[in-house]
């Protein structure tokens, strides 16, 4: 178990690396010039040199790579001369257009797209987990052909027109919430009731679809479960049906969704783009959108990219040791 | 004597740690035959017996080269295959196949009855006298089956029909040597039998000559003339069969014969039995010494320590046994 | 022996059913009512898709014009009556502002992004195929390596990145001058969906080609002395399609909607082309003037969607009756 | 034109006022950087003095400077090569420093940073006596320094007294100095490229929170002393709040929900015409002509639209109409305009002749004279004409691809294709557009733009648009070949208006030089805009500031 | 005498797409304690749904079943086939208990064997959490796992294949009930182990003295462990008796086969062909009229007017204690046989 948590985590750090090094390679490679984006209306050949060296893009794609690296671990300083500033580590970069750090924006940011993403991953949880029990429970009943219509609205509505419905429909036709108040960061932590008027909506829209896949996922799986020889077994115990679904059928059925939902989740912190789009809420989504449609900003979109990665891909590690303990057969040697 | 059409050397077959998608669950090394000698005559049927994961099924894929051996020699028809390289090997493979011992999955269930029996043709780009259809129905005949079903699909028939059906994929290119890998252990009792002579049949009107893989030892006695019994890997003891079931002389052998239940209560009763203690270790982490001896009543230290070697005690009977009876 | 040959032809005989597994696919389909209605209604949908110069052409309405005096300028060109314009000779009505037939373009867009949906499917199989089956046949090194190579691009977000880079992409490719703004930029899109798209599929590939590897029929035809390419080619493909035709049924609906997603976001193409996230994007900024617009088209695309999911279900649930999904 | 009634109440002083923004922030707050007239007017009214200010006042009386950080408007001498200022006294930043000469000196030496500012008005790099070319000096600016003894020749300091040095006659330089690029910045509290963020004021106000795409607020500042200014500050709080959803903004204004607040944007065009129509809204909003331009500029470069006829054609052809209809009809998008020149420059105005004002004009389009027209360019330029009939080539149209401006080219190629025209539409990311703007304005054939004069001359249009100026960048005047001894000449007598000290001659070389371009068809196609915008109706003392476009801020305050 | 357990006229059918599947057809067979019944009977002949329905196990929705299931108590005899569910449930695991063909599946994968085990007396028991374990620990050892007391903690993957079976062992026989049914337990396991757990289950049933119900299609097998025998066709019974009655003085034409198709390996059978019945079982949709076995049965052209193909025999009474389901007599059968061997090994 030791071995293979340690190799794990040295194949998600290689991983890691290479995805970091691929994502500086891929920028410096696209047709985009930042260092000329950056200088606005009038260009001219010697202010965009000074751009570039401003923005680091002078030195070869792996220096700029390790520079960012360094920067991450002690903190970096950008411009020349009399206006250099330093952002402290970890320093994911500077933005010319925001005149910021990187790191302070996802600072700010990241909060929001957490807020989403817990908020929907526990409503997608809530209602896909049990509908989906219900269903195999009543299977051929009203309630599973109740949640067969519920798992294909789920997943043939794209997220946009859910969102957009969903505002239109149900948030301002009944004067829910003041919609200014929907995407206001509130603190869960002193303001439980503005953060949760700030993101049950939006948390809602993104659990939809994913609730749907998981009524779908949860129900087949604990059909599947329920036929294996081991629940007859229990059965011949004399133990009750009650008992057996519980602790046996769910134990055995829920552990594929450890995995699945951890992807899902970690992919979400990466930003839910259309979500928060729609609601304009300043998630790293939306950060890292607007820098590609705005300014393309690329400090951000470098910054937001690996960090997504490094969500998904830490994510995975996570997820596969935690699988390895819910499942004493992963758990080996 | 008849000379040999298979012979094979301290042939070795190591399965690598597994490696897959997903890094970091690798499997440790399986030596799943572990420096085996032996041979085949032709015309003759030879039967391998052991215990489930000793290795038999390796032994029989690694001679058909369905495996690259890890070392050691395989000679067939005096010509050293193991090292062939799969276009080299084309030129055996008609002389030599295999019978599964799965009939659900040795069957594609995509193509017809037709098609699978005429598919050694058409790899090997012969083309029988009388049209390739002929033949594949005179293969059918020749198996027991309806000739008039050649377009039919594998799901259609029962487990015997389609054990006859690899039968006949087998025998279209006249082979000189078949590898039947448990060909009847998947088959109900009263199927067996019909497939039992089939084979039977077949290797006394062609002179095919057999490595018959099975744990069931009634059926090995029935069709072969010689059993090798493996375990973990390693051959115990090879003699004749009549030899080998009337006179077991490695504990193992004997062990296995007095388990295997008979069908007559009288028998039944009288019988003394062997009882072995628990199961078969790993293969991939054998015991020191002989690989027997975490079972074995008879074991003292030296079995626990020293590999013993395969000797023959009798004319083609050979043993690998400190102690034997 | 002959004995035994004639009581196999009678077991044989007895048996009630005697049909391909596809045959047996299809009859089960067949008795799926909501399987073949959708079916029709997709089949209905696609024709109406790529029929739409047809269509446009008997209805007599020309998805390009702009029909600017059924708008009204007091309004700020928006169309005259109520629910978004809607009359006999503009079932869905106009679009504000520039005033286009809303059912003609509703059938331009679908065209688009069909074309998009089948060909990303079709291509994302191709490779997932090739590299799926290569990975899971041949194992070892190459297994390892593409498993490496799919675990490298799943870490990449794929949505985010798709935005990112596709604009300068399409300025990479029209700079060839070999492609025009709008073919560029579907060109991009769907290169895209497809090099993200293709590892999934592959590994599902995989794991069956992994478990057909060790089927007996794959060793039998090895022992034969069959090809890599003959194995590949005869044995393990046609026991891969029911496979491949479930993700199918899944990924078309799914691009379709995806196509929309990005075009909604400004990715795809652009106008007078027409696709449904255009559409959709024009709708949702106008939908408290002009609801009807928005139902319209977005029901239009929920329709299509819907029918086709409901579709690959009951394919799924044909091909493969013991998988419970939905 | 109705303006604001409300004026006539009394003020009230305190309480919160309060605007909403779909922006995400604002454009620039960094003196130097501010460059549009809504952010000139918020930033002067409450926090950024410069030397000198509009009069804030309704009416033509808003063009009128008086002395701000000055003590007077400015002394011109030496032909109005030099301009002298003396600061008054008891001006303090927000932390209680003094305001001196130094300041004013260091923030006009940060125009010169050009590696950090380029999106300010950027005229002392042409005008200050320092050598250099174009949009290139030999000063680099404050944080490089290369040639800052030029730059400290240039402009002088002694004590309170400021000299700016230039190197032609300026006549309007004065008016320049109501720019915060003008405006003074403390050395030591400058953080380059972050300065942005956090300015520090010297007005009533001063910055206590900004969070783009969240929030800006405004506090009173406690070291602005009533005595050095002419402000009188109203509310105790100003908030700014941004990102708010274009569906939720207009839902705010319709239905008067925050009714201390003031709408910054306008409405979607539909709502707008929802909200203008309805008498219940009659006092939260207005219909004014704006100061700008909209115009869609012929790229007349060899290769391009370097053909009059064609131009013409395609003037003629405009479906000026349908796009007027999707903003929102004549009434409050817009008409035709016969000029670059807008009425309201007042002066400088004057109809022209030919393009709108020609009995074949329609307003609509008028797709055969445009045909008839395109015959006769056979003649003379029959590769240009066969270049934009050709289906596959066709004249090529870069656009951002943004919604609206979809639908626009839509219309505007539908338009000219009855004429037998073909456009050829590039969308382009909007976020990146204006870094490409050298690039695009070469390539495209059409470019669509608005511009307004920098202050009420059009010394700030003419030249700028058509000429050599220094802060218009869609320009694309390269007339070559047939055409470049007469645009040789258009230039000479641009430079010569320019330098024209006497402001009536001046202003009918304009009108001649507008009407030059014209007949030139420069332009294919200008509009004079119009600009509705609405508030709450607890917001008092609304009032239009003609210079600037927009509200006079300072005015506002919050009804009890 | 009554039996323990008394299994009368019991037919189950699954209906399915293609058709009603009879599975097993008029069921009929009993056990007494201390007594082991064989079924034996080729794959699909209703060996283990016959079972199940008797254990309750079967799902309610899609299976028809009729008939009795009488278990005599000693509160009464109870019927389990029309028992309500909970009786049926209190019953299950206490008075009777199932051990399954496939160790491999039919733990639980994620808890410890020690919890498995346990979880079966806690149910019928109470008592602390400590003395569930320590009573595991009891049994593991009696079914003769080494180091038991380490051992519950494992997972069951940790365990071989007879291991499992062993716990399974334990598992069911944790509250000392008095019907066992085994369904194939050692058809999964090598021979050695397969005597192992044979002689274990011999073991603990004369220590608890058992109604042990053996189902098998191992002929040695039946002839090692039980007392009684039912030999099973197509959903049938065809033919019931005691041991040595059935392997020595079989009637039914099946069963005869069946024993006379196995290579034996203690007569040297050396050389000469094994009896093979011809042909295959057939479907249980749609059986054919009159005996199921009349296509197979090379005795039926002995019988007069087709009667084996229209007619369905009953289970009849042969000889002593010996029924069985065939138009023939006993007497007729032994004759024909020997007619028959005669012709196939001369020809
Ligand atoms: N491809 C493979 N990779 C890794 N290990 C393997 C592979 N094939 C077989 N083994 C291992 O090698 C050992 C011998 O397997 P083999 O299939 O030869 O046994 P067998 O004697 O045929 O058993 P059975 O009676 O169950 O068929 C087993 O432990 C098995 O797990
Ligand atoms: N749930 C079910 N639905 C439909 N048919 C079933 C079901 N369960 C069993 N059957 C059918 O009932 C028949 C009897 O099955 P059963 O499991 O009792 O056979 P068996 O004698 O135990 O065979 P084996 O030796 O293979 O275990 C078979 O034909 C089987 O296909
Ligand atoms: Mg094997
Ligand atoms: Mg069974």
């Amino acid at each position: 178990m030791f071995n293979f948590v340690v190799r794990r985590v040295i194949y998600t750090l290689i991983l890691l690396i290479l995805v970091s090094i691929s994502v500086f390679y891929i920028f410096d490679w696209i047709p985009v010039d930042a260092a000329r984006l950056i200088c606005s209306k009038q260009c001219t050949p010697a202010l965009v040199e000074a751009n570039r060296i401003r923005l680091g893009l002078d030195v070869p794609v792996l220096e700029q790579w390790w520079r960012f690296m360094q920067g991450l671990f002690l903190g970096r300083d950008y411009g020349q001369g009399a206006a250099a500033f330093h952002c402290p580590a970890p320093a994911f970069g500077y933005t010319f257009t925001r005149h910021q750090c990187v790191t302070e924006l996802i600072a700010k940011t990241f909060p929001v797209t957490l807020s989403l993403a817990l908020g929907a991953f526990f409503l997608w949880m809530v209602v896909g987990v049990s509908l989906g029990i219900l269903a195999a429970k009543n299977r051929g009943k009203f309630l599973d052909k109740a949640s067969t219509v519920f798992v294909l609205v789920g997943t043939s509505l794209p997220t946009f027109l859910t969102g957009v419905l969903i505002i239109i429909f149900v948030v301002l036709k009944f004067n829910l919430i003041d919609p200014l108040q929907i995407g206001n960061w509130a603190n869960p932590f002193t303001d439980p009731v503005g953060w949760l008027k700030a993101f049950f909506f939006p948390s809602l829209t993104l659990a939809i679809a994913y609730a749907a896949t998981y009524t779908r996922f949860t129900r087949s799986n604990v059909l599947e479960t329920a036929s294996e020889d081991y629940i007859r077994t229990a059965r011949a115990k004399g133990l009750s049906e009650k008992v057996i679904l519980r602790k046996h059928v769910l134990r055995a059925a829920l552990a594929p969704l450890v995995t699945m939902a951890g992807l899902d989740f970690s992919g979400l912190l990466g930003g839910a783009i259309i979500t928060e789009k729609i609601f304009g809420l300043d998630g790293l989504g939306s950060l890292s959108v607007k820098a590609v449609f705005q300014t393309y900003d690329l400090p951000i979109i470098v910054a937001t990219t690996i960090i997504a990665s490094a969500f998904v891909v830490f994510m995975n590690l996570i997820v596969d040791i935690a699988y390895a303990y819910i499942d004493p057969r992963v758990r080996i040697k | 004597m008849a000379e040999n059409i298979l012979e094979v050397n301290n042939l070795k077959m190591h399965f690598e740690g597994k490696r897959g998608f997903s890094f970091g669950s690798e499997t440790p090394v399986v030596k799943a035959v572990d420096g085996v000698t032996f041979n085949v005559k032709v015309g003759e049927s030879v039967g391998l017996v052991g215990e489930s994961g000793c290795g038999k099924t390796t032994v029989g894929r690694t001679v058909m080269k369905l495996y690259e051996p890890t070392s050691g020699e395989i000679i067939f028809q005096g010509q050293d295959i193991s090292k062939l390289k799969p276009r080299a090997m084309k030129k055996y493979r008609s002389s030599m196949q295999m019978i599964f011992q799965d009939p659900f999955s040795s069957l594609n269930p995509r193509h017809t009855v037709g098609s699978i029996i005429e598919s050694s043709f058409v790899i090997h780009g012969i083309t029988p006298e009388g049209g390739v259809k002929e033949a594949v129905r005179g293969l059918l005949a020749k198996v027991g089956l309806n000739p008039e079903h050649i377009n039919r699909f594998p799901h259609e028939f029962s487990g015997g029909q389609r054990q006859r059906i690899g039968i006949a994929r087998a025998l279209a290119l006249n082979p000189k040597f078949i590898v039947a890998d448990e060909p009847v252990s998947a088959l109900d009792v009263s199927i067996q039998a019909q497939i039992v002579n089939l084979l039977d049949d077949l290797q006394k009107e062609f002179g095919i000559a057999f490595l018959f893989i099975a744990h069931d030892l009634s059926v090995v006695q029935h069709i072969s003339d010689r059993v090798i019994v493996m375990y973990l890997g390693k051959i115990m003891e090879m003699a004749p069969t009549f030899d080998l079931f009337l006179k077991p002389r490695h504990p193992y052998t004997k062990a296995l014969l007095s388990a295997v239940p008979v069908p007559d209560p009288k028998i039944g009763r009288a019988r003394e039995k062997i009882l072995l203690q628990g199961d078969l270790p790993s293969p991939a982490n054998p015991p020191k010494g002989c690989v027997f001896n975490t079972r074995c009543w008879k074991a003292q230290d030296l079995c626990r320590t020293t590999v013993p070697e395969v000797l023959e005690i009798a004319p083609s009977h050979s043993l690998a046994c400190h102690f034997p009876e | 022996m002959a004995q035994s040959l004639d009581a196999d032809a009678q077991a044989v005989d007895q048996k009630v059913v005697l049909r391909t597994p596809n045959q047996i696919a299809w009859s089960r389909f067949k008795r799926n009512r909501i399987g073949v209605v959708s079916g029709i209604v997709s089949i209905i949908f696609i024709a109406a898709a790529f029929l739409a110069p047809l269509i446009a052409k008997l209805t007599k309405v020309d998805p390009y014009a702009l029909y600017l005096d059924l708008l009204d300028p007091d309004r700020a060109n928006f169309p005259i009556g109520k629910f978004g314009g809607i009359s006999w000779a503009h079932p869905f009505g106009l679009t504000p502002e520039d005033g286009r037939d809303i059912f003609a373009n509703v059938l331009y867009g679908s065209r688009i992004s069909f074309t998009v949906a089948i060909i990303t499917s079709v291509s994302t199989i191709g490779i997932g195929l090739l590299v799926g089956i290569a990975a899971g046949y041949f194992g070892g090194k190459i297994d390892a390596l593409i498993g490496r190579y799919s675990d490298f691009l799943f870490a990449f977000p794929s949505f985010f990145m798709i935005v990112a880079l596709s604009s300068p992409l399409v300025e990479r490719l029209t700079g060839t001058g070999l492609l025009q703004d709008n073919s560029a930029r579907l060109l991009v899109l769907m290169i895209f969906f497809v090099f993200f798209g293709w590892p999934g599929f592959a590994r599902l590939i995989r794991s069956q080609a992994l478990s057909l590897r060790e089927r007996d029929f794959i060793l039998a035809a090895k022992s034969q002395g069959a090809s890599h390419y003959r194995i590949i080619v005869k044995e393990m493909l046609p026991n891969l399609w029911a496979t491949t035709i479930i993700f199918l049924s899944l990924a078309l609906p799914g691009y379709l909607s995806a196509e929309a997603v990005f075009a909604f976001l400004g990715i795809g193409v652009q106008p007078p082309a027409i696709s449904f996230g255009i559409l959709l994007d024009d709708a949702r900024s106008k939908w408290s003037s002009d609801p009807a617009y928005l139902l319209i088209t977005s029901g239009y695309l929920i329709a299509i969607v819907l029918a086709l999911n409901l579709l690959g279900d009951a394919i799924r649930d044909a091909i493969d009756p013991k998988a419970d999904r939905q | 034109t109705s303006s604001a009634t409300a004026a006539s109440a009394s003020p009230v002083t305190g309480g919160t006022l309060e605007f909403y923004t779909n922006g995400e922030q604002f454009a620039n707050l960094d003196p130097q950087r501010n460059y549009t007239g809504q952010h000139l007017a918020f930033t002067s009214a409450y926090f950024m003095r410069t030397l000198v200010s509009y009069t804030p006042t309704a009416g033509k009386d808003g063009f009128t400077l008086i002395p701000d950080l000055a003590t007077n408007t400015g002394v011109p001498s030496n032909k109005a090569k030099t301009w002298k200022y003396t600061l008054r006294d008891g001006v303090t930043w927000e932390d209680g420093s003094a305001v001196t000469c130094e300041d004013l000196k260091y923030g006009m030496s940060r125009t010169f940073a050009t590696e950090l500012f380029v999106e300010g008005p950027a005229y002392p790099i042409q005008w200050l006596d320092i050598p250099g070319s174009g949009g290139e000096s030999s000063y680099k600016g404050p944080y490089v320094k290369t040639g800052q003894d030029l730059y400290d020749k240039a402009v002088t300091c002694s004590g309170n007294t400021i000299t700016y040095n230039l190197k032609k006659s300026v006549p309007d330089f004065n008016y320049y100095m109501t720019y915060q690029a003008s405006g003074p910045v403390k050395k030591s509290k400058d953080t380059g490229d972050k300065y942005d963020l956090h300015p520090l004021a010297t007005g009533p106000y001063k910055i206590s929170k900004y969070e783009i795409n969240d929030e800006f607020v405004l506090v009173r500042n406690p070291e602005w002393n009533k005595s050095s200014d002419f402000r009188t500050p109203y509310p105790d709080k100003i908030v700014v709040t941004f990102n708010v959803a274009e569906d939720l903004r207009d839902e705010i204004t319709l239905k008067d929900s925050k009714p201390n607040a003031v709408n910054l944007d306008g409405l979607a065009p539909a709502n707008n015409i929802k909200a203008m129509e309805d008498p219940k809204m009659a006092d939260r909003r207005w219909n004014l002509f704006d100061p700008y331009v909209s115009y869609v500029t012929a790229n007349n470069a060899p290769g391009h639209l370097d053909c009059l006829l064609v131009r013409k054609a395609i003037f003629f052809a405009y479906p000026a109409q349908a796009l007027i209809d999707l903003n929102g009809g004549t009434k409050y998008y817009g008409e035709p305009g016969d000029g670059i020149i807008k009425p309201n420059l007042g002066l400088d105005y004057a109809p022209t002749t030919g393009n709108i004002h020609d009995k074949n004009y329609k307003i609509e389009g008028n797709p055969e004279y445009a045909k008839q027209l395109l015959n006769d360019a056979k003649k003379v330029c029959p590769a240009t004409v066969k270049r934009v009939t050709d289906p596959k080539k066709g004249i090529s149209y870069y656009r951002t691809d943004t919604a609206t401006s979809k639908k626009v080219a839509t219309i505007v190629g539908d338009g000219l294709k009855k004429a037998g025209l073909v456009v050829n539409v590039s969308y382009k990311p909007s976020g990146t557009w204006n870094a490409n703007l050298e690039k695009y304005k070469t390539e495209t054939d059409l470019f669509g733009s608005g511009w307004g004069p920098d202050w009420a001359n059009a010394s700030t249009v003419v030249p700028e648009m058509w000429g050599q100026g220094c802060c218009n960048y869609t320009s694309n005047m390269k007339a070559t070949g047939a055409q470049a001894a007469s645009y040789k000449l258009f230039i000479s007598n641009v430079n010569k208006a320019l330098n024209e000290l006497d402001r009536n001659k001046q202003a009918s070389m304009w009108k001649k030089l507008n009407q030059f371009g014209m007949d030139q068809y420069w332009y294919v196609y200008t509009a004079f805009t119009k600009t509705q915008d609405y508030w709450g109706s607890k917001v008092g003392g609304v009032d239009f500031w003609d210079p600037q476009g927009t509200w006079i801020f300072g005015n506002l305050y919050v009804k009890k | 005498m009554s039996k323990f357990l008394e299994v009368e006229n019991l037919n189950v059918s699954f209906p399915t797409e293609d058709g009603l599947v009879q599975a097993t057809n008029e069921v009929s067979y009993s056990v007494g304690l201390g007594e082991t019944l064989a079924i034996v009977g080729e794959s699909g002949s209703g060996k283990s749904v016959s079972n199940l329905a008797v254990m309750g196990l079967h799902n309610a929705g899609s299976t028809n079943i009729s008939g009795h299931a009488w278990l005599d108590l000693p509160s009464g005899r109870v019927d389990l086939i029309s028992a309500k569910p909970e009786e049926l449930r209190a019953l299950r695991g206490k008075e009777m208990a199932m051990i399954f063909q496939d160790p491999m599946s039919a733990l639980h994968p994620f808890f410890t064997v020690g919890k498995q085990i346990a979880e079966a007396w806690h149910l019928h028991n109470t008592g602390s959490k400590r003395a569930g374990l320590a009573r595991a620990v009891e049994m593991l050892d009696l079914v003769g796992i080494p180091d038991a007391s380490k051992r519950v903690n494992d997972f069951p993957h940790q365990f071989s294949g007879g291991m499992r079976q062993r716990v399974m062992i334990a598992m069911s026989l944790i509250n000392n009930p008095s019907l066992l049914i085994a369904d194939e337990p050692t058809t999964a396991l090598d021979v050695t182990v397969q005597s192992q757990i044979l002689q274990l289950i011999k073991d603990l049933q004369k220590e608890f003295n058992m109604a042990v119900i053996m189902i098998t299609h191992d002929l040695g097998v039946v002839a090692e462990v039980a007392d009684r025998v039912c030999v099973m066709y197509a959903g049938k019974i065809v033919e019931t008796g005691g041991i040595d009655d059935i392997f020595y003085q079989s009637v039914h034409p099946y069963t005869r086969g069946l024993l006379a198709s196995l290579p034996r390996l203690e007569q040297s059978s050396l050389g000469h062909r094994l009896l093979a019945i011809p042909g295959t079982p057939p479907s249980l949709i749609n059986l054919p009229n009159g005996c199921s076995f009349a296509p197979r049965c090379a005795f039926a052209e002995h019988v007069g007017s087709g009667l084996c193909t229209s007619t369905t025999p009953k289970l009849e009474l042969k000889r002593e204690d010996q029924w069985a389901r065939c138009h023939l007599g006993a007497s007729d059968v032994s004759r024909i046989s020997q007619l028959q061997i005669g012709a196939t090994i001369n020809g």
